[in-house]
């Protein structure tokens, strides 16, 4: 069972089809990341938060099947309309099929299934959105950040180790938010973890009359201490996790993860977003 | 063949009592309870779907991680986790469309609770038959599995049978010296059917971290990197047996589906493939029906044993 | 690690009562009878190698075709073939380096031709050791492995254990229910060591001419994709026994053989990947050396076990 | 054991090496065929019937274990001196490997394992010799070809299905040598088989005083009807087989073919090349 909110969505939610996307560009995007477009065609709507797997590399010529399984990431961003659209993914080289996939040049084709899982919803009226993102993680919460700056004040807080693990710092700066980064090394920023920063932000915005929310996504620790802080005063953190998935869509039971309640829940299916409060930390990877 | 029309081929598929459209099935726990793939594709283009296996009451899994991919496969160590067969029953079979023949996949740590499931079955609109898994590699029930003991599962069939008329297919696990052994104690005690391979027990290690990739340390091992294990077992099978074959085991593409019946399999079961592509199956059933057409066979079922040992 | 100068990392290692240079060795019937390598490598890289399995008298193997590709493996039905015992020690071990430790493998088809074969190796220098190959899938001697029955086992170690003093090693088949129970019969009749694994029965079809792959239909299974079921039968076997392993299986990069030795095996065997790169084997070796350097482990024996459970 | 004369190509052969071979070009040779040219380095003196292990496909950015094992590929010709050789292979797109290797782009890079095995030796001073080429067999006689047709008469007899399936046809023709093509379906030269020009050859030689030397390699059974006719003339036979290859440098015992005295010859170490009496063609796949 996913989350009330995320539910919500699901009702509301597009069917996910597979695509055969043709790989439109795929550059470095700073340092140590990797931003790739992929033309979709009519692509479904989606919602931020939500996701696809990408078979690892592109299609060859004859079928390999060496890495097998499809990766999950994050739809960045979509844009285009009809049956002319793209998305982009912001993705850092981990292993095979990372590194695979950053050698797939313009014009190759990659297998694309999405969107999957349900998205971070949107906020309560008013409400002060705080989006924390780290490493990879960041990727989650761009259309998120650009979608809520419409509606009211936003807060968003990146960090990572050093700054060239920046992830997509330029996008979130041209929205206009209030955009606050925290490295550990101090190689910009804040010198520290971007829950030093989220504890002032939160001091901050418990003034605010309409309350804020926290939306965090990012390496587990990070996600467990954003949420223990929000929780302290009483704002309510939505998480978005990042575990291994083989299919995506609700048939491996693959990707579950225990719940505060007892039991498991589907993190590609029921979630990847989460309400903080509904999971089992300690059980998570 | 003559120019022209190409010929109709006949995919009409009997397996262990159950007439099917065509002989391909997914594989029990990689294709949920079917409703996971309405999106991608018309179960109707498939010969029918084994639910994962479902025990008496609705039963939680292992803690994560509980999969991992290694060369041209994964593992996994997802464990008793299912819905329990009456909210299978209440919840789920519901949710299938008309026309899509189930299979149900049974389980159980005691042989008295897979009874009781078979028995819960009998009769359900849509379950076409019974699919008793007698394997589970990654389970830690203290031990040997069914499949692995010959007087165990000449126990378990026995039991099951005679609570049920439905047809019933025992599937076995490949983690046996002699599968044919296996097979012959299944015809013996009145199985219609067998379905093989489940996952092969494996394991795998993260060097960075140096700790198991799964939680559970042993898991079950799928994918292409497992076919020529599965082939052979089914080869050995059929050869030890008259009941019918249900090949399962590393089935991406039609030409792998082709080899299983080749080797005397009546069906086959699509598994890791539903997770690379939703619409593995349906591709692979088509491909089934091109492969009898260009190659001359006017039924798919006349593919099964057609290997030339000439 | 500190900065500055490298640490130098101890390679030295104990199998069987044989002491090696470094934890790589070659796997039997994969790396010829060592001469074929001398062009790609200097065999002194590795810590040594297992000729291919001798039998008493010289032997032909099966006809073509004897081997094939399948996904992230390979296929081979060779069968005995091999030069015999005498031709071994006359031709082939003069041509091999000094300092290069040899196993011999030896094989028969009856207990008698082990012993006699194992006897004649006794003393011959250059020979640090003996391998009892007691598995071998694609041999039609008329039915079961030695390998697959506990006491046939136990007769063969008994047998070829009381005809030598030399270290002993023996190769268990995968093809088993219970790899533990076949360690720990080796261990029992006073073999030093165990190797595992040796192929896995397999088939494959070719669905063009609807015939099997090899001649024999019926071969070994080797090369990544079997390396899951290699590593669990590896941590299964250095569970129930306390003579040492030598991991077999699957191993193309030096991570490969980082996961034997975590799983607690004190030395591997290369095989497939030889085929592959005719270099593997020294690769491997450089490369387990270099994990140590960067793990902190001074000696590579300490990997031996090391998997992280907590 | 080999025959004798690959006996004595043996004594005097180059230790094979294994490089990493950059990819010059890789294109269509005729409407079936592809002709891909590597660069590799300091290359060993090589004899014509040589051949190499190809990887499947070009080395990747990551490591990819499917399809695993290396193609043999006879080297075609080569080029170049010293550092800076190239050679090149002919080869039609069959399976998986093949099919990947016709995608390798120039600039990538290919594992290349040769020169190995022996090669077709010299024929007897001013023998007249007569290569027969079947399909891909044809790749394995053009250096011959070249080299031969310095030392006395030549005859080059090639043979396909159909005319697009010829190999090197244009290749043999600059050699200026007596050049004989013959398809089944009559598109190309003679309508037939090679059999029948290399029967009317053969009668012709006979009434040459030096005596003649068949070169064959191709199908099995085009072999095999080859030194049937040869042996009838009584005209030595070497032909050059294509087996399936695990290792190529007689490591796997996987290449072997049964010899007319028993027991088996590895095609890789002891061949390719064979005198046809010495094989038990029955039994040759
Ligand atoms: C919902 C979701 C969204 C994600 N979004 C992004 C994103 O936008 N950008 C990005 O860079 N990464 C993202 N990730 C993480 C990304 O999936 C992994 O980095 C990637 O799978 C690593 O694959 P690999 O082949 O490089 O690594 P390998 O280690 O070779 O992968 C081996 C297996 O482990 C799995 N795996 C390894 N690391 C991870 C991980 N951290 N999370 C999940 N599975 C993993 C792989 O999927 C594969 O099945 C996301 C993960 C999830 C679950
Ligand atoms: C000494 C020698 C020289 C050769 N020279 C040439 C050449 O110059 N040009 C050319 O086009 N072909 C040549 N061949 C044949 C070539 O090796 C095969 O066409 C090729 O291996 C097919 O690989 P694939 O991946 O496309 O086919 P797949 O069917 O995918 O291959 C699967 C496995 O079978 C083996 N295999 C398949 N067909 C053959 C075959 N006909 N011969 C040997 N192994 C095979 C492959 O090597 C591989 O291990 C030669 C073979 C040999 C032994
Ligand atoms: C994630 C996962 C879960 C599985 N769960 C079940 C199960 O509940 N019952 C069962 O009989 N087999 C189960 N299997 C085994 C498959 O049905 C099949 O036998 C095996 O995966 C081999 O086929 P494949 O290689 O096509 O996947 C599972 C396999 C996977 C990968
Ligand atoms: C072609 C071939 C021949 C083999 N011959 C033998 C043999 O003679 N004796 C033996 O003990 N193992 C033999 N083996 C098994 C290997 O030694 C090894 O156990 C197996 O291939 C698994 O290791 P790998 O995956 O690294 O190849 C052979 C394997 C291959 C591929
Ligand atoms: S990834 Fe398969 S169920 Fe979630
Ligand atoms: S191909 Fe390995 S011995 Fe010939």
């Amino acid at each position: 069972m996913a989350s009330a909110q995320a539910e919500g969505n699901g009702s509301s939610r597009s069917e996910p089809i597979r695509v055969r996307a043709s790989v439109i560009s795929n550059a470095p995007d700073g340092e140590v990341n990797r931003r790739i477009v992929f033309g979709v065609g009519a692509w479904p709507r989606w919602q931020p938060g939500q996701f696809v797997m990408l078979a690892p590399g592109a299609e060859a010529s004859a079928p390999r099947y060496d890495p097998l399984l499809p990766r999950p990431m994050a739809i960045f961003s979509s844009d285009g309309d009809g049956e002319d659209q793209r998305i982009t993914v912001l993705y850092k080289v981990e292993g095979r099929g990372t590194r695979l996939l950053a050698s797939a040049a313009p014009g190759e084709h990659v297998r694309v299934v999405g969107p999957l899982g349900h998205g971070f919803g949107v906020p309560p009226e008013r409400h002060h959105a705080v989006l924390v993102g780290g490493g990879t993680g960041t990727a989650s919460l761009f259309t998120l950040a650009r979608d809520v700056a419409a509606r009211g004040p936003v807060t968003v807080i990146l960090g990572a180790r050093q700054a060239d693990l920046l992830m997509a710092e330029e996008d979130f700066s041209k929205l206009g938010v209030d955009l606050q980064i925290a490295t550990e090394d101090g190689s910009r920023g804040t010198r520290g973890l971007v829950t030093d920063v989220l504890r002032q932000v939160l001091a901050a915005a418990s003034a605010e009359s309409a309350g804020a929310i926290v939306y965090a996504c990012g390496p587990t620790a990070m996600m467990r201490a954003c949420s223990e802080l929000a929780a302290k005063v009483s704002v309510p953190c939505r998480v978005a996790l990042e575990n291994r998935m083989a299919c995506g869509f609700g048939a491996c039971l693959g990707c579950a993860v225990p719940m505060a309640r007892g039991g498991f829940s589907l993190v590609c299916s029921q979630g990847p977003v989460y309400d903080a409060s509904e999971l089992d930390w300690a059980g998570i990877p | 063949m003559g120019v022209g029309e190409a010929k109709l081929v006949d995919t009409t598929t009997e397996l262990a009592g159950m007439t099917l459209r065509n002989p391909v099935l997914t594989a029990s726990g990689t294709f949920g309870y079917g409703t996971e793939f309405k999106a991608f594709m018309d179960l109707r283009k498939i010969g029918g779907f084994v639910a994962k296996s479902l025990t008496l009451e609705p039963r939680f899994g292992n803690p994560p991680p509980r999969i991992g991919e290694v060369r041209a496969g994964m593992l996994n160590a997802i464990s008793l986790e299912n819905v329990g067969v009456d909210a299978f029953i209440a919840d789920k079979l519901p949710e299938i469309p008309e026309g899509v023949p189930v299979v149900a996949s049974l389980f159980g740590t005691e042989i008295a609770a897979y009874a009781e499931v078979a028995k819960r079955l009998g009769g359900v609109p849509k379950v076409a038959g019974l699919e008793v898994n007698a394997s589970c590699p990654h389970v830690k029930s203290g031990g040997i599995e069914f499949g692995q003991d010959p007087r165990l599962l000449a126990e378990l069939v026995r039991t099951v049978r005679a609570v049920t008329d439905a047809p019933l297919l025992v599937k076995l696990s490949p983690n046996v010296t002699s599968i044919a052994e296996m097979a012959r104690v299944c015809e013996g005690e009145g199985a219609d059917g067998i379905s093989l391979i489940n996952a092969v027990q494996a394991m795998d290690v993260d060097v960075k971290t140096r700790r198991p990739v799964l939680k559970n340390v042993l898991g079950g091992f799928s994918g292409p990197a497992i076919l020529p294990i599965a082939l052979r077992m089914v080869w050995q099978a059929c050869q030890a047996v008259k009941i019918s074959v249900c090949g399962i085991g590393g089935i991406m593409e039609p030409a792998d589906a082709v080899k299983f019946l080749l080797c005397g399999a009546s069906a086959v079961q699509v598994g890791t493939a539903n997770y690379v592509n939703p619409m593995a199956s349906a591709e692979v059933a088509a491909g089934i029906e091109q492969y009898a057409r260009d190659h001359g066979f006017a039924r798919t079922a006349d593919l099964t044993g057609a290997l030339d040992l000439s």
